[in-house]
Protein backbone atom coordinates (compact mmCIF):
# COMPACT_ATOMS: atom_id res chain seq x y z
CA UNK A 1 0.00 0.00 0.00
CA UNK A 2 1.60 3.47 -0.89
CA UNK A 3 1.20 6.30 1.72
CA UNK A 4 1.94 9.95 0.66
CA UNK A 5 3.15 12.28 2.86
CA UNK A 6 2.77 15.96 3.16
CA UNK A 7 3.59 19.26 4.96
CA UNK A 8 5.35 18.67 8.72
CA UNK A 9 4.49 14.98 7.97
CA UNK A 10 6.51 14.47 5.66
CA UNK A 11 9.45 15.89 7.39
CA UNK A 12 8.28 13.79 11.00
CA UNK A 13 8.81 10.95 8.67
CA UNK A 14 12.12 11.62 6.42
CA UNK A 15 10.41 11.04 3.53
CA UNK A 16 7.04 11.49 0.98
CA UNK A 17 6.43 7.94 0.48
CA UNK A 18 6.14 5.07 2.15
CA UNK A 19 5.09 1.45 1.47
CA UNK A 20 3.81 -0.30 3.55
CA UNK A 21 1.60 -3.59 4.22
CA UNK A 22 -2.33 -3.17 3.81
CA UNK A 23 -3.73 -2.30 6.81
CA UNK A 24 -7.84 -2.87 7.12
CA UNK A 25 -8.86 0.42 8.80
CA UNK A 26 -7.27 4.16 9.46
CA UNK A 27 -7.28 3.37 13.24
CA UNK A 28 -5.09 0.50 12.60
CA UNK A 29 -3.23 2.48 10.42
CA UNK A 30 -2.41 5.43 12.59
CA UNK A 31 -1.62 2.92 15.38
CA UNK A 32 1.60 1.28 13.14
CA UNK A 33 2.19 5.13 12.22
CA UNK A 34 2.27 6.18 15.66
CA UNK A 35 4.64 3.46 16.99
CA UNK A 36 6.75 3.79 13.97
CA UNK A 37 6.99 7.73 14.13
CA UNK A 38 6.38 9.12 17.86
CA UNK A 39 6.06 12.45 16.88
CA UNK A 40 2.97 12.23 14.59
CA UNK A 41 1.00 11.56 18.24
CA UNK A 42 1.61 15.31 18.96
CA UNK A 43 0.10 16.06 16.05
CA UNK A 44 -3.27 17.23 14.22
CA UNK A 45 -3.73 15.51 10.53
CA UNK A 46 -6.14 13.76 8.19
CA UNK A 47 -6.28 10.75 6.15
CA UNK A 48 -7.41 10.90 2.55
CA UNK A 49 -8.00 7.92 0.43
CA UNK A 50 -8.12 8.08 -3.07
CA UNK A 51 -8.33 12.10 -2.68
CA UNK A 52 -11.32 11.71 -0.47
CA UNK A 53 -11.05 13.15 3.39
CA UNK A 54 -12.10 10.57 5.73
CA UNK A 55 -13.81 11.04 9.07
CA UNK A 56 -13.40 8.81 12.10
CA UNK A 57 -12.33 5.07 11.61
CA UNK A 58 -12.55 3.67 8.05
CA UNK A 59 -11.91 0.53 6.17
CA UNK A 60 -9.75 0.70 3.74
CA UNK A 61 -10.32 -0.92 0.40
CA UNK A 62 -7.17 -2.61 -1.70
CA UNK A 63 -5.15 -0.72 -3.79
CA UNK A 64 -6.23 3.07 -2.96
CA UNK A 65 -3.92 5.95 -2.32
CA UNK A 66 -3.61 6.36 1.63
CA UNK A 67 -2.32 10.25 1.84
CA UNK A 68 -1.38 11.70 5.47
CA UNK A 69 -2.56 15.75 5.80
CA UNK A 70 -1.77 18.26 8.33
CA UNK A 71 -3.80 21.10 8.81
CA UNK A 72 -3.64 23.23 5.46
CA UNK A 73 -2.64 26.30 4.68
CA UNK A 74 -2.93 27.87 1.93
CA UNK A 75 -3.80 31.08 0.83
CA UNK B 1 -27.46 24.25 -23.38
CA UNK B 2 -25.39 24.37 -20.17
CA UNK B 3 -21.49 24.72 -20.55
CA UNK B 4 -19.43 21.46 -19.69
CA UNK B 5 -17.09 22.16 -17.16
CA UNK B 6 -13.61 20.05 -16.43
CA UNK B 7 -10.82 20.75 -13.80
CA UNK B 8 -8.94 23.44 -14.51
CA UNK B 9 -4.86 23.73 -13.09
CA UNK B 10 -4.81 26.50 -10.67
CA UNK B 11 -1.62 26.09 -9.84
CA UNK B 12 1.28 28.53 -10.83
CA UNK B 13 5.10 28.48 -10.04
CA UNK B 14 5.93 30.97 -8.07
CA UNK B 15 4.35 34.38 -7.37
CA UNK B 16 1.50 35.47 -9.07
CA UNK B 17 2.77 38.34 -11.24
CA UNK B 18 0.59 41.73 -10.95
CA UNK B 19 0.40 41.70 -15.17
CA UNK B 20 -0.87 38.33 -14.77
CA UNK B 21 -3.62 39.82 -13.15
CA UNK B 22 -4.06 42.52 -15.56
CA UNK B 23 -4.03 40.61 -18.52
CA UNK B 24 -6.55 38.63 -16.43
CA UNK B 25 -8.66 41.37 -16.38
CA UNK B 26 -8.24 42.73 -19.83
CA UNK B 27 -9.24 39.24 -21.11
CA UNK B 28 -13.11 40.18 -19.13
CA UNK B 29 -13.19 43.27 -21.92
CA UNK B 30 -15.29 41.44 -24.33
CA UNK B 31 -17.14 39.82 -21.77
CA UNK B 32 -20.18 43.12 -22.33
CA UNK B 33 -22.96 41.69 -19.94
CA UNK B 34 -20.24 41.82 -17.28
CA UNK B 35 -20.98 44.36 -14.51
CA UNK B 36 -18.57 44.06 -11.75
CA UNK B 37 -15.63 42.11 -10.90
CA UNK B 38 -14.33 40.73 -7.41
CA UNK B 39 -10.85 40.40 -6.80
CA UNK B 40 -9.20 38.66 -3.60
CA UNK B 41 -5.49 38.79 -3.76
CA UNK B 42 -3.24 36.84 -0.77
CA UNK B 43 0.41 38.64 -0.20
CA UNK B 44 2.79 37.21 1.75
CA UNK B 45 3.56 38.75 5.42
CA UNK B 46 7.17 39.80 7.02
CA UNK B 47 5.45 37.95 10.35
CA UNK B 48 7.89 38.20 12.89
CA UNK B 49 8.01 34.96 14.96
CA UNK B 50 10.60 33.99 18.35
CA UNK B 51 13.30 32.50 15.51
CA UNK B 52 13.12 36.09 13.71
CA UNK B 53 11.32 37.53 10.04
CA UNK B 54 9.37 35.55 7.39
CA UNK B 55 11.39 35.83 4.43
CA UNK B 56 8.91 33.56 1.88
CA UNK B 57 6.80 30.76 2.18
CA UNK B 58 7.29 27.70 0.25
CA UNK B 59 3.99 26.35 -0.68
CA UNK B 60 3.36 22.48 -1.35
CA UNK B 61 0.35 20.50 -2.35
CA UNK B 62 -1.25 17.43 -2.91
CA UNK B 63 -1.77 18.63 -6.32
CA UNK B 64 -4.07 16.39 -7.72
CA UNK B 65 -6.57 16.43 -4.41
CA UNK B 66 -6.62 19.92 -4.86
CA UNK B 67 -7.57 20.40 -8.09
CA UNK B 68 -10.41 17.82 -7.62
CA UNK B 69 -11.35 19.58 -4.45
CA UNK B 70 -11.20 22.99 -6.51
CA UNK B 71 -13.70 21.62 -8.82
CA UNK B 72 -15.83 21.16 -6.26
CA UNK B 73 -16.05 23.98 -4.81
CA UNK B 74 -16.38 25.75 -8.33
CA UNK B 75 -19.49 24.00 -9.14
CA UNK B 76 -20.70 24.86 -5.45
CA UNK B 77 -20.11 28.77 -5.98
CA UNK B 78 -21.32 28.37 -9.75
CA UNK B 79 -25.03 26.73 -8.63
CA UNK B 80 -25.13 29.04 -5.53
CA UNK B 81 -24.51 32.62 -7.18
CA UNK B 82 -24.89 33.79 -10.77
CA UNK B 83 -21.77 34.29 -12.15
CA UNK B 84 -20.22 34.99 -15.19
CA UNK B 85 -16.55 33.94 -14.62
CA UNK B 86 -14.42 32.37 -11.86
CA UNK B 87 -11.03 32.21 -11.70
CA UNK B 88 -8.73 30.60 -8.98
CA UNK B 89 -4.81 30.89 -9.06
CA UNK B 90 -2.59 29.51 -6.65
CA UNK B 91 0.85 29.46 -5.95
CA UNK B 92 3.61 26.08 -5.42
CA UNK B 93 6.86 26.61 -4.59
CA UNK B 94 8.87 29.90 -3.24
CA UNK B 95 7.05 32.90 -2.72
CA UNK B 96 8.76 36.08 -1.21
CA UNK B 97 7.30 38.75 1.37
CA UNK B 98 5.25 41.09 -0.46
CA UNK B 99 4.61 39.07 -3.68
CA UNK B 100 1.09 37.60 -4.40
CA UNK B 101 0.39 34.11 -3.84
CA UNK B 102 -3.71 33.69 -3.73
CA UNK B 103 -5.47 35.05 -6.82
CA UNK B 104 -9.81 34.82 -6.80
CA UNK B 105 -10.92 36.28 -9.69
CA UNK B 106 -15.10 36.75 -9.86
CA UNK B 107 -17.37 38.35 -11.98
CA UNK B 108 -21.39 38.80 -12.50
CA UNK B 109 -23.69 40.98 -13.91
CA UNK B 110 -24.44 42.62 -10.58
CA UNK B 111 -21.87 43.62 -8.09
CA UNK B 112 -23.57 41.64 -5.04
CA UNK B 113 -23.02 37.94 -6.70
CA UNK B 114 -19.56 38.59 -7.52
CA UNK B 115 -18.70 39.83 -3.89
CA UNK B 116 -20.12 37.01 -2.13
CA UNK B 117 -18.54 34.49 -4.63
CA UNK B 118 -15.21 35.90 -4.16
CA UNK B 119 -15.95 35.92 -0.08
CA UNK B 120 -16.81 32.31 0.27
CA UNK B 121 -14.40 30.99 -2.62
CA UNK B 122 -11.64 32.11 -0.44
CA UNK B 123 -12.63 30.91 2.64
CA UNK B 124 -12.85 27.49 0.81
CA UNK B 125 -9.71 27.33 -0.59
CA UNK B 126 -8.16 28.30 2.76
CA UNK B 127 -9.50 25.62 4.68
CA UNK B 128 -10.70 22.89 1.99
CA UNK B 129 -7.55 22.79 -0.48
CA UNK B 130 -4.60 20.31 0.60
CA UNK B 131 -2.37 22.74 0.08
CA UNK B 132 0.84 23.59 2.93
CA UNK B 133 2.35 26.77 3.70
CA UNK B 134 6.16 26.59 5.17
CA UNK B 135 7.62 30.02 6.69
CA UNK B 136 10.93 30.24 5.57
CA UNK B 137 12.69 32.48 8.47
CA UNK B 138 16.48 31.86 7.43
CA UNK B 139 18.51 28.96 6.32
CA UNK B 140 18.04 27.29 10.23
CA UNK B 141 14.93 28.21 10.71
CA UNK B 142 11.21 28.05 9.40
CA UNK B 143 7.76 27.17 10.43
CA UNK B 144 4.55 25.30 9.03
CA UNK B 145 1.96 28.32 8.78
CA UNK B 146 -1.26 28.08 10.34
CA UNK B 147 -3.94 29.23 9.09
CA UNK B 148 -6.77 31.64 11.46
CA UNK C 1 1.69 59.56 15.24
CA UNK C 2 -1.95 59.25 13.58
CA UNK C 3 -1.16 60.03 9.65
CA UNK C 4 -3.05 63.25 8.49
CA UNK C 5 -5.01 62.85 5.79
CA UNK C 6 -5.97 65.03 3.36
CA UNK C 7 -8.95 64.89 0.17
CA UNK C 8 -7.34 62.76 -2.46
CA UNK C 9 -8.06 63.02 -6.10
CA UNK C 10 -10.46 59.81 -7.02
CA UNK C 11 -11.34 60.89 -10.54
CA UNK C 12 -9.23 59.31 -13.50
CA UNK C 13 -9.86 60.79 -17.09
CA UNK C 14 -11.99 57.80 -19.27
CA UNK C 15 -11.83 54.26 -18.53
CA UNK C 16 -9.72 52.82 -16.28
CA UNK C 17 -6.78 50.67 -17.85
CA UNK C 18 -5.88 47.17 -16.23
CA UNK C 19 -2.25 47.78 -15.92
CA UNK C 20 -3.24 51.07 -13.82
CA UNK C 21 -4.43 48.55 -11.58
CA UNK C 22 -1.61 45.88 -11.98
CA UNK C 23 0.78 49.15 -11.01
CA UNK C 24 -1.27 49.83 -8.21
CA UNK C 25 -1.00 46.26 -7.18
CA UNK C 26 2.53 46.46 -7.41
CA UNK C 27 3.04 49.18 -5.85
CA UNK C 28 2.27 47.47 -2.48
CA UNK C 29 4.65 44.51 -3.16
CA UNK C 30 7.01 46.84 -0.41
CA UNK C 31 4.43 47.03 2.57
CA UNK C 32 4.97 43.23 3.98
CA UNK C 33 2.33 43.83 6.93
CA UNK C 34 -0.32 43.16 4.31
CA UNK C 35 -1.67 39.86 3.86
CA UNK C 36 -4.70 40.42 1.85
CA UNK C 37 -5.82 43.06 -0.66
CA UNK C 38 -9.76 43.35 -1.77
CA UNK C 39 -10.61 44.94 -5.12
CA UNK C 40 -13.89 45.90 -6.40
CA UNK C 41 -13.82 46.79 -10.36
CA UNK C 42 -17.16 48.34 -12.29
CA UNK C 43 -17.39 47.20 -15.84
CA UNK C 44 -19.69 49.03 -18.12
CA UNK C 45 -22.28 46.72 -19.48
CA UNK C 46 -24.08 46.57 -22.91
CA UNK C 47 -27.60 46.72 -21.46
CA UNK C 48 -30.49 46.08 -23.91
CA UNK C 49 -33.05 49.24 -23.93
CA UNK C 50 -36.39 49.86 -25.20
CA UNK C 51 -33.90 52.20 -27.44
CA UNK C 52 -31.23 49.70 -28.35
CA UNK C 53 -27.79 48.61 -26.72
CA UNK C 54 -25.56 50.58 -24.92
CA UNK C 55 -22.19 51.66 -26.15
CA UNK C 56 -21.05 53.39 -23.61
CA UNK C 57 -21.61 55.47 -20.27
CA UNK C 58 -20.43 59.14 -20.11
CA UNK C 59 -19.74 59.93 -16.62
CA UNK C 60 -20.10 63.63 -14.99
CA UNK C 61 -19.89 64.88 -11.55
CA UNK C 62 -20.48 67.59 -8.81
CA UNK C 63 -16.16 67.03 -8.58
CA UNK C 64 -15.91 69.17 -5.26
CA UNK C 65 -18.67 67.59 -3.24
CA UNK C 66 -17.82 64.52 -4.54
CA UNK C 67 -14.33 64.71 -3.30
CA UNK C 68 -15.21 65.81 -0.07
CA UNK C 69 -17.91 63.08 0.37
CA UNK C 70 -15.39 60.62 -0.75
CA UNK C 71 -13.06 61.52 1.96
CA UNK C 72 -15.22 61.72 4.74
CA UNK C 73 -16.47 57.85 3.65
CA UNK C 74 -12.37 57.23 3.41
CA UNK C 75 -12.03 58.63 7.30
CA UNK C 76 -15.32 56.90 8.18
CA UNK C 77 -14.08 53.11 6.85
CA UNK C 78 -10.53 53.75 8.02
CA UNK C 79 -11.90 53.98 11.50
CA UNK C 80 -13.94 51.17 11.50
CA UNK C 81 -11.66 48.80 9.66
CA UNK C 82 -7.67 48.26 10.73
CA UNK C 83 -6.92 48.82 7.00
CA UNK C 84 -3.02 49.38 5.58
CA UNK C 85 -4.24 51.09 2.30
CA UNK C 86 -7.47 52.05 0.58
CA UNK C 87 -8.06 53.50 -3.09
CA UNK C 88 -10.76 55.02 -5.23
CA UNK C 89 -10.62 55.74 -8.67
CA UNK C 90 -13.55 56.44 -10.31
CA UNK C 91 -13.97 57.47 -14.38
CA UNK C 92 -15.42 60.87 -15.80
CA UNK C 93 -16.33 61.09 -19.53
CA UNK C 94 -16.64 58.30 -21.19
CA UNK C 95 -16.79 54.43 -21.06
CA UNK C 96 -17.19 52.00 -23.61
CA UNK C 97 -18.92 48.51 -22.67
CA UNK C 98 -16.34 46.00 -21.18
CA UNK C 99 -14.34 48.40 -20.03
CA UNK C 100 -13.33 49.71 -15.73
CA UNK C 101 -14.93 52.72 -14.92
CA UNK C 102 -14.92 52.17 -11.20
CA UNK C 103 -11.82 50.76 -9.12
CA UNK C 104 -11.89 49.75 -5.34
CA UNK C 105 -8.59 48.22 -3.71
CA UNK C 106 -8.58 47.93 0.05
CA UNK C 107 -5.33 46.37 1.76
CA UNK C 108 -5.46 44.78 5.34
CA UNK C 109 -2.98 42.10 7.78
CA UNK C 110 -5.81 39.67 7.85
CA UNK C 111 -8.19 39.35 4.85
CA UNK C 112 -11.48 39.73 6.61
CA UNK C 113 -10.87 43.57 7.20
CA UNK C 114 -10.16 44.30 3.66
CA UNK C 115 -13.19 42.14 2.00
CA UNK C 116 -15.19 44.01 4.39
CA UNK C 117 -14.25 47.30 3.80
CA UNK C 118 -14.29 47.10 0.40
CA UNK C 119 -17.84 46.11 0.15
CA UNK C 120 -18.71 48.75 2.31
CA UNK C 121 -17.48 51.37 -0.02
CA UNK C 122 -18.46 50.36 -2.58
CA UNK C 123 -22.27 50.40 -1.37
CA UNK C 124 -21.41 53.52 0.21
CA UNK C 125 -19.58 54.97 -3.14
CA UNK C 126 -22.40 54.32 -5.24
CA UNK C 127 -25.19 55.66 -3.16
CA UNK C 128 -23.41 58.77 -1.64
CA UNK C 129 -20.71 60.04 -4.40
CA UNK C 130 -22.53 62.89 -6.36
CA UNK C 131 -21.85 61.28 -10.16
CA UNK C 132 -24.25 60.60 -12.68
CA UNK C 133 -24.25 58.03 -15.59
CA UNK C 134 -25.96 58.78 -18.75
CA UNK C 135 -25.94 55.49 -21.15
CA UNK C 136 -25.35 56.46 -24.41
CA UNK C 137 -27.31 54.21 -27.18
CA UNK C 138 -26.65 55.60 -30.66
CA UNK C 139 -25.96 59.48 -31.69
CA UNK C 140 -30.19 60.17 -30.84
CA UNK C 141 -30.76 58.35 -27.83
CA UNK C 142 -29.24 57.80 -24.24
CA UNK C 143 -30.77 57.10 -20.99
CA UNK C 144 -29.53 58.38 -17.17
CA UNK C 145 -28.26 55.43 -15.57
CA UNK C 146 -30.81 54.50 -12.12
CA UNK C 147 -28.53 52.57 -9.69
CA UNK C 148 -30.18 49.72 -8.13
CA UNK D 1 -27.31 83.37 -6.05
CA UNK D 2 -25.62 81.11 -8.36
CA UNK D 3 -27.15 77.28 -8.79
CA UNK D 4 -25.36 74.52 -10.54
CA UNK D 5 -27.58 71.97 -11.94
CA UNK D 6 -26.43 68.31 -12.90
CA UNK D 7 -27.07 65.43 -14.90
CA UNK D 8 -30.80 65.06 -16.04
CA UNK D 9 -31.58 68.33 -13.88
CA UNK D 10 -28.67 70.43 -16.63
CA UNK D 11 -30.96 68.94 -19.44
CA UNK D 12 -34.28 69.95 -18.45
CA UNK D 13 -32.89 73.45 -17.53
CA UNK D 14 -30.75 73.52 -20.66
CA UNK D 15 -27.77 75.15 -18.73
CA UNK D 16 -25.30 73.84 -15.90
CA UNK D 17 -25.44 76.76 -14.23
CA UNK D 18 -27.71 79.41 -12.99
CA UNK D 19 -27.83 83.26 -11.58
CA UNK D 20 -31.14 83.93 -9.81
CA UNK D 21 -32.35 86.18 -6.72
CA UNK D 22 -31.62 85.39 -3.15
CA UNK D 23 -34.43 82.60 -1.99
CA UNK D 24 -34.49 82.69 2.13
CA UNK D 25 -35.56 78.95 1.90
CA UNK D 26 -35.23 75.41 -0.25
CA UNK D 27 -38.85 75.48 -0.20
CA UNK D 28 -39.58 78.69 -2.13
CA UNK D 29 -36.79 78.37 -4.51
CA UNK D 30 -38.34 74.66 -5.15
CA UNK D 31 -41.32 76.47 -6.51
CA UNK D 32 -39.60 78.51 -8.37
CA UNK D 33 -37.95 75.97 -10.19
CA UNK D 34 -41.23 74.25 -10.57
CA UNK D 35 -42.54 77.37 -11.96
CA UNK D 36 -39.59 78.03 -14.60
CA UNK D 37 -38.84 74.28 -15.26
CA UNK D 38 -42.13 72.31 -14.90
CA UNK D 39 -40.45 69.04 -16.15
CA UNK D 40 -38.46 69.07 -13.08
CA UNK D 41 -42.01 68.05 -11.04
CA UNK D 42 -41.62 64.98 -12.27
CA UNK D 43 -37.93 64.00 -10.85
CA UNK D 44 -36.81 63.34 -7.48
CA UNK D 45 -33.92 65.70 -6.70
CA UNK D 46 -31.85 66.84 -3.53
CA UNK D 47 -30.31 70.01 -2.92
CA UNK D 48 -26.99 70.66 -1.77
CA UNK D 49 -26.18 74.01 0.14
CA UNK D 50 -22.07 74.73 -0.32
CA UNK D 51 -21.46 70.89 -1.17
CA UNK D 52 -24.01 69.60 1.91
CA UNK D 53 -26.69 67.91 1.36
CA UNK D 54 -30.29 69.40 2.85
CA UNK D 55 -33.78 67.66 3.14
CA UNK D 56 -36.47 69.01 4.35
CA UNK D 57 -37.23 72.53 3.86
CA UNK D 58 -34.09 74.82 5.04
CA UNK D 59 -33.23 78.00 5.28
CA UNK D 60 -30.71 79.35 2.14
CA UNK D 61 -27.49 81.64 4.05
CA UNK D 62 -26.65 84.37 1.54
CA UNK D 63 -23.69 83.84 -0.75
CA UNK D 64 -23.65 80.36 -0.88
CA UNK D 65 -23.50 77.70 -3.70
CA UNK D 66 -26.90 75.99 -4.46
CA UNK D 67 -26.41 72.61 -6.67
CA UNK D 68 -29.32 70.64 -7.89
CA UNK D 69 -28.76 66.45 -7.93
CA UNK D 70 -30.73 64.40 -9.60
CA UNK D 71 -30.41 60.28 -8.10
CA UNK D 72 -27.01 59.36 -7.87
CA UNK D 73 -25.52 56.87 -10.44
CA UNK D 74 -21.88 56.50 -10.00
CA UNK D 75 -20.39 53.20 -10.48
Amino acid sequence: MKILAFGKIAEIIGQEELQVDNFPNTEILKGYLYQQFPDLQKMKFSIAIDKKLTSGDVSIPMDVEIALLPPFSGG
Amino acid sequence: MEKQRTPKNIFVSGAIAPEKIAQSIANHASKTDIGGHSIFLGQVRADVKEEGTVQAINYTAYEEMALQQAFEIREAIFAKYPLTCMHIYHSLGEVKVGEICLFVFTSSKHRKAAMGACEELVERIKKELPIWGKEIIDNENSAWKINT
